[in-house]
Protein backbone atom coordinates (compact mmCIF):
# COMPACT_ATOMS: atom_id res chain seq x y z
CA UNK A 1 0.00 0.00 0.00
CA UNK A 2 1.30 2.94 -0.62
CA UNK A 3 2.81 5.53 2.15
CA UNK A 4 2.75 9.36 2.13
CA UNK A 5 6.51 10.16 3.08
CA UNK A 6 6.56 13.75 5.13
CA UNK A 7 10.36 15.45 6.08
CA UNK A 8 10.50 18.33 7.89
CA UNK A 9 13.50 21.07 8.98
CA UNK A 10 17.33 19.79 7.56
CA UNK A 11 15.81 16.08 6.80
CA UNK A 12 13.60 17.63 4.38
CA UNK A 13 16.24 20.31 2.77
CA UNK A 14 18.64 16.87 2.89
CA UNK A 15 16.10 14.69 0.70
CA UNK A 16 15.20 17.91 -1.31
CA UNK A 17 11.34 17.59 -0.89
CA UNK A 18 8.79 17.68 1.40
CA UNK A 19 6.95 15.29 0.76
CA UNK A 20 6.59 12.20 -1.48
CA UNK A 21 4.63 9.08 -2.26
CA UNK A 22 6.59 5.71 -1.78
CA UNK A 23 5.18 1.92 -2.40
CA UNK A 24 7.82 -0.26 -0.40
CA UNK A 25 7.48 -4.10 -1.13
CA UNK A 26 6.52 -6.12 1.85
CA UNK A 27 9.98 -6.79 3.65
CA UNK A 28 9.69 -3.06 4.53
CA UNK A 29 7.83 -3.97 8.72
CA UNK A 30 9.46 -0.78 10.42
CA UNK A 31 10.19 2.93 9.94
CA UNK A 32 13.71 1.82 10.23
CA UNK A 33 13.51 -0.69 7.55
CA UNK A 34 11.68 2.34 5.28
CA UNK A 35 14.46 4.75 6.02
CA UNK A 36 17.16 1.70 4.92
CA UNK A 37 14.99 1.10 1.52
CA UNK A 38 14.77 4.98 0.24
CA UNK A 39 18.64 5.00 1.25
CA UNK A 40 19.30 2.78 -0.81
CA UNK A 41 18.32 3.89 -4.02
CA UNK A 42 18.94 7.92 -3.32
CA UNK A 43 22.31 9.24 -2.11
CA UNK A 44 20.26 12.30 -0.93
CA UNK A 45 17.85 10.07 1.30
CA UNK A 46 20.87 8.11 2.29
CA UNK A 47 22.80 11.18 3.57
CA UNK A 48 19.74 13.08 5.16
CA UNK A 49 18.95 9.28 7.39
CA UNK A 50 22.19 8.64 7.74
CA UNK A 51 22.99 9.30 11.61
CA UNK A 52 20.26 7.84 12.59
CA UNK A 53 20.29 8.85 16.81
CA UNK A 54 19.68 12.55 15.30
CA UNK A 55 16.25 11.59 13.67
CA UNK A 56 12.80 10.94 14.73
CA UNK A 57 9.50 9.95 13.04
CA UNK A 58 5.60 9.70 13.50
CA UNK A 59 3.21 7.04 11.76
CA UNK A 60 -0.13 8.89 11.14
CA UNK A 61 0.48 11.95 12.99
CA UNK A 62 1.50 9.72 16.44
CA UNK A 63 5.40 10.06 17.42
CA UNK A 64 6.94 6.76 17.13
CA UNK A 65 10.26 5.05 17.64
CA UNK A 66 12.35 4.02 14.38
CA UNK A 67 11.21 0.22 15.47
CA UNK A 68 7.84 0.83 15.48
CA UNK A 69 5.98 -1.12 12.82
CA UNK A 70 4.32 0.30 9.39
CA UNK A 71 1.69 -2.11 9.07
CA UNK A 72 -1.25 -0.15 7.36
CA UNK A 73 0.36 3.01 7.74
CA UNK A 74 -0.61 6.27 5.77
CA UNK A 75 1.73 8.93 7.10
CA UNK A 76 5.10 7.98 7.63
CA UNK A 77 6.88 11.70 8.88
CA UNK A 78 10.69 11.69 9.06
CA UNK A 79 12.57 14.73 11.48
CA UNK A 80 14.98 16.02 13.63
CA UNK A 81 13.83 16.25 17.38
CA UNK A 82 11.23 19.11 17.74
CA UNK A 83 12.69 22.37 19.03
CA UNK A 84 9.13 24.67 19.36
CA UNK A 85 8.03 26.45 22.29
CA UNK B 1 -12.46 26.15 27.18
CA UNK B 2 -9.74 24.60 24.88
CA UNK B 3 -8.38 27.02 22.36
CA UNK B 4 -5.50 25.78 20.34
CA UNK B 5 -4.05 28.23 17.28
CA UNK B 6 -1.37 27.72 14.69
CA UNK B 7 -0.91 30.88 13.10
CA UNK B 8 1.56 32.55 10.66
CA UNK B 9 0.16 35.97 12.03
CA UNK B 10 1.73 37.77 15.19
CA UNK B 11 0.14 36.60 18.50
CA UNK B 12 -2.42 39.01 20.33
CA UNK B 13 -2.01 38.13 23.80
CA UNK B 14 -4.42 40.77 24.74
CA UNK B 15 -6.89 39.96 23.10
CA UNK B 16 -6.17 35.84 24.02
CA UNK B 17 -6.21 36.73 27.49
CA UNK B 18 -9.44 38.95 27.65
CA UNK B 19 -10.77 35.93 26.26
CA UNK B 20 -9.35 33.99 29.10
CA UNK B 21 -10.16 36.51 31.93
CA UNK B 22 -14.37 36.45 30.40
CA UNK B 23 -14.91 32.48 31.70
CA UNK B 24 -14.77 33.95 35.29
CA UNK B 25 -11.69 31.96 36.46
CA UNK B 26 -10.00 33.52 40.17
CA UNK B 27 -6.44 32.48 38.77
CA UNK B 28 -4.95 32.87 35.46
CA UNK B 29 -1.23 32.18 34.71
CA UNK B 30 0.20 32.92 31.50
CA UNK B 31 3.61 32.13 29.48
CA UNK B 32 4.98 34.13 26.59
CA UNK B 33 7.71 33.02 24.88
CA UNK B 34 9.79 35.51 22.27
CA UNK B 35 12.34 36.11 19.74
CA UNK B 36 15.51 36.83 21.80
CA UNK B 37 16.66 40.72 21.40
CA UNK B 38 20.20 39.56 22.40
CA UNK B 39 21.45 36.26 20.36
CA UNK B 40 22.58 37.91 16.72
CA UNK B 41 19.61 36.37 15.08
CA UNK B 42 17.85 38.44 12.87
CA UNK B 43 15.32 36.46 11.95
CA UNK B 44 13.49 32.89 13.45
CA UNK B 45 11.98 30.84 11.58
CA UNK B 46 9.49 27.97 12.36
CA UNK B 47 8.17 25.08 10.26
CA UNK B 48 5.60 22.53 11.91
CA UNK B 49 3.78 19.70 10.89
CA UNK B 50 -0.04 20.71 9.61
CA UNK B 51 -2.49 18.55 11.00
CA UNK B 52 -0.33 16.87 13.65
CA UNK B 53 0.53 19.85 15.59
CA UNK B 54 -2.82 21.33 16.23
CA UNK B 55 -3.58 17.64 16.94
CA UNK B 56 -0.55 17.47 19.40
CA UNK B 57 -1.06 20.53 20.83
CA UNK B 58 -4.52 19.88 21.69
CA UNK B 59 -3.97 16.41 23.35
CA UNK B 60 -1.76 18.32 25.63
CA UNK B 61 -4.31 20.99 26.46
CA UNK B 62 -6.65 18.43 26.81
CA UNK B 63 -4.37 16.35 29.01
CA UNK B 64 -4.02 19.52 31.34
CA UNK B 65 -7.67 20.60 31.67
CA UNK B 66 -8.47 17.10 33.40
CA UNK B 67 -5.37 16.56 35.40
CA UNK B 68 -5.46 19.97 36.92
CA UNK B 69 -9.14 21.22 36.94
CA UNK B 70 -8.98 23.89 34.51
CA UNK B 71 -11.36 26.29 33.13
CA UNK B 72 -9.62 27.58 30.54
CA UNK B 73 -6.23 26.43 28.68
CA UNK B 74 -5.43 28.74 25.70
CA UNK B 75 -2.03 27.87 23.44
CA UNK B 76 -1.03 29.62 20.51
CA UNK B 77 1.98 28.85 18.72
CA UNK B 78 3.36 31.15 15.88
CA UNK B 79 5.24 29.47 12.82
CA UNK B 80 6.61 31.28 9.74
CA UNK B 81 9.50 33.98 10.04
CA UNK B 82 9.82 36.38 13.12
CA UNK B 83 12.16 38.87 14.26
CA UNK B 84 13.79 39.44 17.67
CA UNK B 85 11.44 40.99 19.81
CA UNK B 86 8.36 38.85 18.84
CA UNK B 87 6.06 36.60 20.27
CA UNK B 88 6.76 32.66 19.28
CA UNK B 89 4.21 30.95 21.60
CA UNK B 90 1.42 32.25 24.55
CA UNK B 91 0.31 29.34 26.82
CA UNK B 92 -2.51 30.54 29.32
CA UNK B 93 -4.53 28.60 32.20
CA UNK B 94 -7.38 29.33 33.94
CA UNK B 95 -8.63 27.72 37.32
CA UNK B 96 -10.53 28.91 40.43
CA UNK B 97 -7.20 28.67 42.43
CA UNK B 98 -3.82 29.69 41.88
CA UNK B 99 -1.77 26.50 41.91
CA UNK B 100 -3.61 24.68 39.60
CA UNK B 101 -3.25 27.86 37.11
CA UNK B 102 0.50 28.47 37.58
CA UNK B 103 1.45 24.34 37.32
CA UNK B 104 -0.92 23.54 34.70
CA UNK B 105 0.70 26.54 32.03
CA UNK B 106 4.64 25.40 33.02
CA UNK B 107 4.08 22.10 32.46
CA UNK B 108 2.54 22.73 28.96
CA UNK B 109 5.27 24.72 28.06
CA UNK B 110 7.63 22.02 29.11
CA UNK B 111 6.18 19.41 27.43
CA UNK B 112 4.77 21.88 24.54
CA UNK B 113 8.50 22.26 23.72
CA UNK B 114 9.03 17.95 23.55
CA UNK B 115 5.78 17.07 22.48
CA UNK B 116 4.59 19.64 19.34
CA UNK B 117 6.02 19.23 16.15
CA UNK B 118 7.73 22.34 15.38
CA UNK B 119 11.37 23.54 14.37
CA UNK B 120 12.76 26.18 14.28
CA UNK B 121 15.81 27.88 12.18
CA UNK B 122 17.77 30.67 13.06
CA UNK B 123 19.53 33.22 10.87
CA UNK B 124 22.08 35.39 11.81
CA UNK B 125 24.57 37.83 9.92
CA UNK B 126 26.80 34.40 9.79
CA UNK B 127 24.07 32.50 7.68
CA UNK B 128 21.34 30.09 9.02
CA UNK B 129 21.42 26.86 11.43
CA UNK B 130 18.38 24.41 12.25
CA UNK B 131 18.16 24.72 16.24
CA UNK B 132 18.96 21.57 18.31
CA UNK B 133 17.04 20.13 20.81
CA UNK B 134 18.06 20.60 24.23
CA UNK B 135 18.62 17.59 26.65
CA UNK B 136 17.35 19.96 29.38
CA UNK B 137 13.90 20.26 27.42
CA UNK B 138 13.76 16.66 27.87
CA UNK B 139 14.32 16.80 30.91
CA UNK B 140 11.52 19.33 32.13
CA UNK B 141 8.89 18.03 29.92
CA UNK B 142 9.73 14.52 32.15
CA UNK B 143 8.84 16.14 35.24
CA UNK B 144 4.93 16.04 34.14
CA UNK B 145 4.61 12.70 32.52
CA UNK C 1 13.57 46.69 35.79
CA UNK C 2 11.66 45.87 39.06
CA UNK C 3 7.89 47.81 38.50
CA UNK C 4 5.50 48.32 41.40
CA UNK C 5 2.67 49.62 41.74
CA UNK C 6 -0.69 50.01 44.12
CA UNK C 7 -3.34 51.66 43.09
CA UNK C 8 -7.19 52.21 42.84
CA UNK C 9 -7.44 52.18 39.32
CA UNK C 10 -8.42 49.29 37.23
CA UNK C 11 -4.96 47.35 36.23
CA UNK C 12 -4.09 47.10 32.75
CA UNK C 13 -2.64 44.15 32.00
CA UNK C 14 -2.15 44.70 27.89
CA UNK C 15 0.33 47.82 29.12
CA UNK C 16 2.04 46.01 31.92
CA UNK C 17 2.75 42.81 29.83
CA UNK C 18 4.32 45.06 26.64
CA UNK C 19 6.47 47.62 28.98
CA UNK C 20 8.00 43.66 30.15
CA UNK C 21 8.26 42.56 26.90
CA UNK C 22 10.07 46.02 25.49
CA UNK C 23 12.98 44.65 27.93
CA UNK C 24 14.29 42.01 25.12
CA UNK C 25 13.60 38.91 27.51
CA UNK C 26 12.88 35.35 25.68
CA UNK C 27 10.66 34.12 28.12
CA UNK C 28 7.93 36.23 30.01
CA UNK C 29 5.66 34.58 33.20
CA UNK C 30 2.46 36.46 34.18
CA UNK C 31 -0.29 35.76 37.07
CA UNK C 32 -3.21 37.42 37.09
CA UNK C 33 -5.48 36.86 40.25
CA UNK C 34 -9.70 38.09 39.30
CA UNK C 35 -12.43 38.57 41.59
CA UNK C 36 -13.97 35.21 41.26
CA UNK C 37 -17.53 35.38 39.73
CA UNK C 38 -18.90 32.37 40.96
CA UNK C 39 -18.43 33.02 44.77
CA UNK C 40 -21.83 35.27 45.54
CA UNK C 41 -19.36 37.88 46.29
CA UNK C 42 -20.73 41.49 44.61
CA UNK C 43 -17.92 43.53 45.97
CA UNK C 44 -14.62 42.92 47.06
CA UNK C 45 -12.91 45.71 49.26
CA UNK C 46 -8.87 45.74 49.33
CA UNK C 47 -7.26 47.59 52.01
CA UNK C 48 -3.85 48.08 52.57
CA UNK C 49 -1.04 49.56 54.75
CA UNK C 50 0.08 52.88 52.44
CA UNK C 51 3.89 52.79 52.43
CA UNK C 52 4.67 49.32 54.19
CA UNK C 53 2.83 47.54 51.06
CA UNK C 54 5.10 49.32 48.31
CA UNK C 55 8.15 48.49 50.57
CA UNK C 56 7.03 45.08 51.14
CA UNK C 57 6.19 44.44 47.05
CA UNK C 58 9.62 46.26 46.22
CA UNK C 59 11.54 43.85 48.76
CA UNK C 60 10.09 40.98 47.11
CA UNK C 61 10.79 41.80 43.52
CA UNK C 62 13.84 42.68 44.15
CA UNK C 63 14.97 38.88 45.95
CA UNK C 64 13.18 37.67 43.46
CA UNK C 65 15.28 39.53 40.51
CA UNK C 66 18.65 38.75 42.80
CA UNK C 67 17.39 34.63 43.18
CA UNK C 68 16.85 34.28 39.30
CA UNK C 69 18.37 36.84 37.53
CA UNK C 70 15.46 38.01 36.13
CA UNK C 71 15.42 41.05 33.46
CA UNK C 72 12.07 42.20 35.17
CA UNK C 73 9.42 42.40 38.07
CA UNK C 74 6.16 43.57 37.34
CA UNK C 75 3.44 43.73 40.19
CA UNK C 76 0.55 45.57 40.64
CA UNK C 77 -1.87 45.35 42.73
CA UNK C 78 -5.22 47.21 43.16
CA UNK C 79 -7.13 48.18 46.71
CA UNK C 80 -10.08 49.51 46.88
CA UNK C 81 -13.39 48.15 45.87
CA UNK C 82 -13.95 46.21 42.71
CA UNK C 83 -16.52 43.44 41.47
CA UNK C 84 -16.52 40.59 40.25
CA UNK C 85 -14.25 39.60 37.14
CA UNK C 86 -11.79 42.60 37.76
CA UNK C 87 -8.05 42.43 38.27
CA UNK C 88 -7.23 41.79 41.92
CA UNK C 89 -3.44 41.67 41.07
CA UNK C 90 -1.07 40.98 38.13
CA UNK C 91 2.66 39.67 38.76
CA UNK C 92 5.16 38.82 35.66
CA UNK C 93 8.73 38.27 35.48
CA UNK C 94 10.95 38.02 32.53
CA UNK C 95 14.34 35.87 32.14
CA UNK C 96 16.40 35.13 29.33
CA UNK C 97 14.65 30.97 29.79
CA UNK C 98 11.22 29.91 30.75
CA UNK C 99 12.07 27.80 33.86
CA UNK C 100 13.15 30.79 36.17
CA UNK C 101 10.27 33.30 34.80
CA UNK C 102 7.94 30.74 35.64
CA UNK C 103 9.38 29.66 39.10
CA UNK C 104 10.06 33.43 39.93
CA UNK C 105 6.04 34.00 39.40
CA UNK C 106 4.86 31.04 41.37
CA UNK C 107 7.20 32.63 44.45
CA UNK C 108 5.94 36.13 44.00
CA UNK C 109 2.50 35.42 44.20
CA UNK C 110 2.39 32.81 46.45
CA UNK C 111 4.87 35.46 48.91
CA UNK C 112 2.52 38.55 48.21
CA UNK C 113 -0.33 36.73 49.53
CA UNK C 114 1.54 36.29 53.16
CA UNK C 115 4.08 38.92 53.02
CA UNK C 116 2.04 42.22 51.60
CA UNK C 117 0.00 44.24 54.24
CA UNK C 118 -2.97 43.80 52.41
CA UNK C 119 -6.70 42.77 53.47
CA UNK C 120 -9.68 41.63 52.03
CA UNK C 121 -13.31 42.14 52.68
CA UNK C 122 -16.17 40.16 50.68
CA UNK C 123 -19.56 42.07 50.88
CA UNK C 124 -22.40 39.65 49.96
CA UNK C 125 -25.99 40.18 50.07
CA UNK C 126 -26.30 38.50 53.65
CA UNK C 127 -23.59 41.41 54.55
CA UNK C 128 -19.69 41.96 54.70
CA UNK C 129 -17.01 40.18 55.89
CA UNK C 130 -13.09 39.64 56.18
CA UNK C 131 -11.46 37.19 54.87
CA UNK C 132 -9.65 34.97 56.81
CA UNK C 133 -5.83 34.14 56.33
CA UNK C 134 -5.54 30.12 54.96
CA UNK C 135 -2.98 27.90 56.42
CA UNK C 136 -2.00 26.94 52.82
CA UNK C 137 -1.23 30.13 51.37
CA UNK C 138 1.39 30.03 54.11
CA UNK C 139 2.82 26.54 53.35
CA UNK C 140 2.98 27.95 49.74
CA UNK C 141 4.56 30.88 50.99
CA UNK C 142 7.03 28.72 52.81
CA UNK C 143 8.32 26.48 50.06
CA UNK C 144 10.22 29.36 48.79
CA UNK C 145 12.02 30.57 51.80
CA UNK D 1 8.37 58.97 73.05
CA UNK D 2 5.23 59.29 70.97
CA UNK D 3 4.41 56.51 68.83
CA UNK D 4 2.42 56.58 66.20
CA UNK D 5 -0.34 53.39 66.52
CA UNK D 6 -2.16 52.07 63.13
CA UNK D 7 -5.13 49.59 62.95
CA UNK D 8 -6.07 47.82 60.05
CA UNK D 9 -9.01 45.89 58.53
CA UNK D 10 -11.32 44.66 61.82
CA UNK D 11 -8.58 45.85 63.97
CA UNK D 12 -9.55 48.92 62.72
CA UNK D 13 -13.33 48.83 63.13
CA UNK D 14 -13.17 47.59 66.32
CA UNK D 15 -10.68 50.19 67.76
CA UNK D 16 -12.73 52.29 65.73
CA UNK D 17 -10.02 54.33 64.43
CA UNK D 18 -7.24 54.26 62.02
CA UNK D 19 -4.92 55.99 64.04
CA UNK D 20 -3.79 57.12 67.36
CA UNK D 21 -0.75 58.71 68.94
CA UNK D 22 0.13 57.37 72.11
CA UNK D 23 2.61 57.79 74.87
CA UNK D 24 3.50 54.74 76.63
CA UNK D 25 5.45 54.46 79.93
CA UNK D 26 8.80 53.05 80.15
CA UNK D 27 7.66 49.77 81.71
CA UNK D 28 5.48 49.45 78.05
CA UNK D 29 8.69 47.35 76.70
CA UNK D 30 6.90 45.00 73.78
CA UNK D 31 4.22 45.20 71.19
CA UNK D 32 2.02 42.56 73.39
CA UNK D 33 2.96 45.42 76.83
CA UNK D 34 1.64 47.95 73.88
CA UNK D 35 -1.82 45.99 73.81
CA UNK D 36 -2.30 45.46 77.19
CA UNK D 37 -1.65 49.15 78.20
CA UNK D 38 -3.92 49.94 75.31
CA UNK D 39 -6.53 47.72 76.30
CA UNK D 40 -6.56 48.52 80.17
CA UNK D 41 -8.21 51.62 79.87
CA UNK D 42 -10.66 50.92 76.70
CA UNK D 43 -13.05 48.42 76.06
CA UNK D 44 -13.00 49.07 72.52
CA UNK D 45 -9.22 48.14 72.27
CA UNK D 46 -9.82 45.48 74.95
CA UNK D 47 -11.94 43.72 72.82
CA UNK D 48 -10.27 44.44 69.59
CA UNK D 49 -6.83 43.06 70.85
CA UNK D 50 -9.01 39.96 72.55
CA UNK D 51 -7.75 37.28 70.65
CA UNK D 52 -4.40 37.58 70.47
CA UNK D 53 -3.74 35.00 68.25
CA UNK D 54 -5.32 36.01 65.36
CA UNK D 55 -3.49 39.56 65.90
CA UNK D 56 -0.51 40.80 64.09
CA UNK D 57 1.87 43.24 64.00
CA UNK D 58 4.59 45.61 62.29
CA UNK D 59 6.85 48.16 64.02
CA UNK D 60 8.18 50.69 61.44
CA UNK D 61 7.12 48.88 58.53
CA UNK D 62 8.57 45.69 59.15
CA UNK D 63 6.09 42.53 60.56
CA UNK D 64 7.39 41.59 63.55
CA UNK D 65 5.95 39.07 66.14
CA UNK D 66 3.70 40.36 69.30
CA UNK D 67 6.82 39.74 71.87
CA UNK D 68 9.11 41.92 70.12
CA UNK D 69 10.11 45.23 71.84
CA UNK D 70 9.09 48.76 70.85
CA UNK D 71 12.24 50.34 72.04
CA UNK D 72 12.59 53.54 69.41
CA UNK D 73 10.04 52.36 67.85
CA UNK D 74 8.11 55.08 65.44
CA UNK D 75 5.13 53.26 64.29
CA UNK D 76 3.52 50.47 65.57
CA UNK D 77 0.63 48.82 63.38
CA UNK D 78 -1.74 46.00 64.44
CA UNK D 79 -3.62 44.15 61.88
CA UNK D 80 -4.98 40.69 61.34
CA UNK D 81 -3.43 38.03 59.07
CA UNK D 82 -2.80 39.39 55.75
CA UNK D 83 -5.05 38.12 52.69
CA UNK D 84 -3.69 39.78 49.60
CA UNK D 85 -3.07 38.89 45.84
Amino acid sequence: MAIEMLYFAWVREGVGRGSERVDPPADVATVADLLDWLAADSPAHAQAFGDRAKLRAAVDQAFVPLDAGIAGAREVAIFPPVTGG
Amino acid sequence: MIRVTVQREPIDVAAALAAVEADGAGAIASFTGLVRADDGVSILELEHYPGMTEAALTALAEGAAARWDLLDVTIVHRVGPMRPGERVVFVATAARHRGAALEACASLIDRLKTEAPFWKREVTTEGSRWVEARGGDEDAAARWR
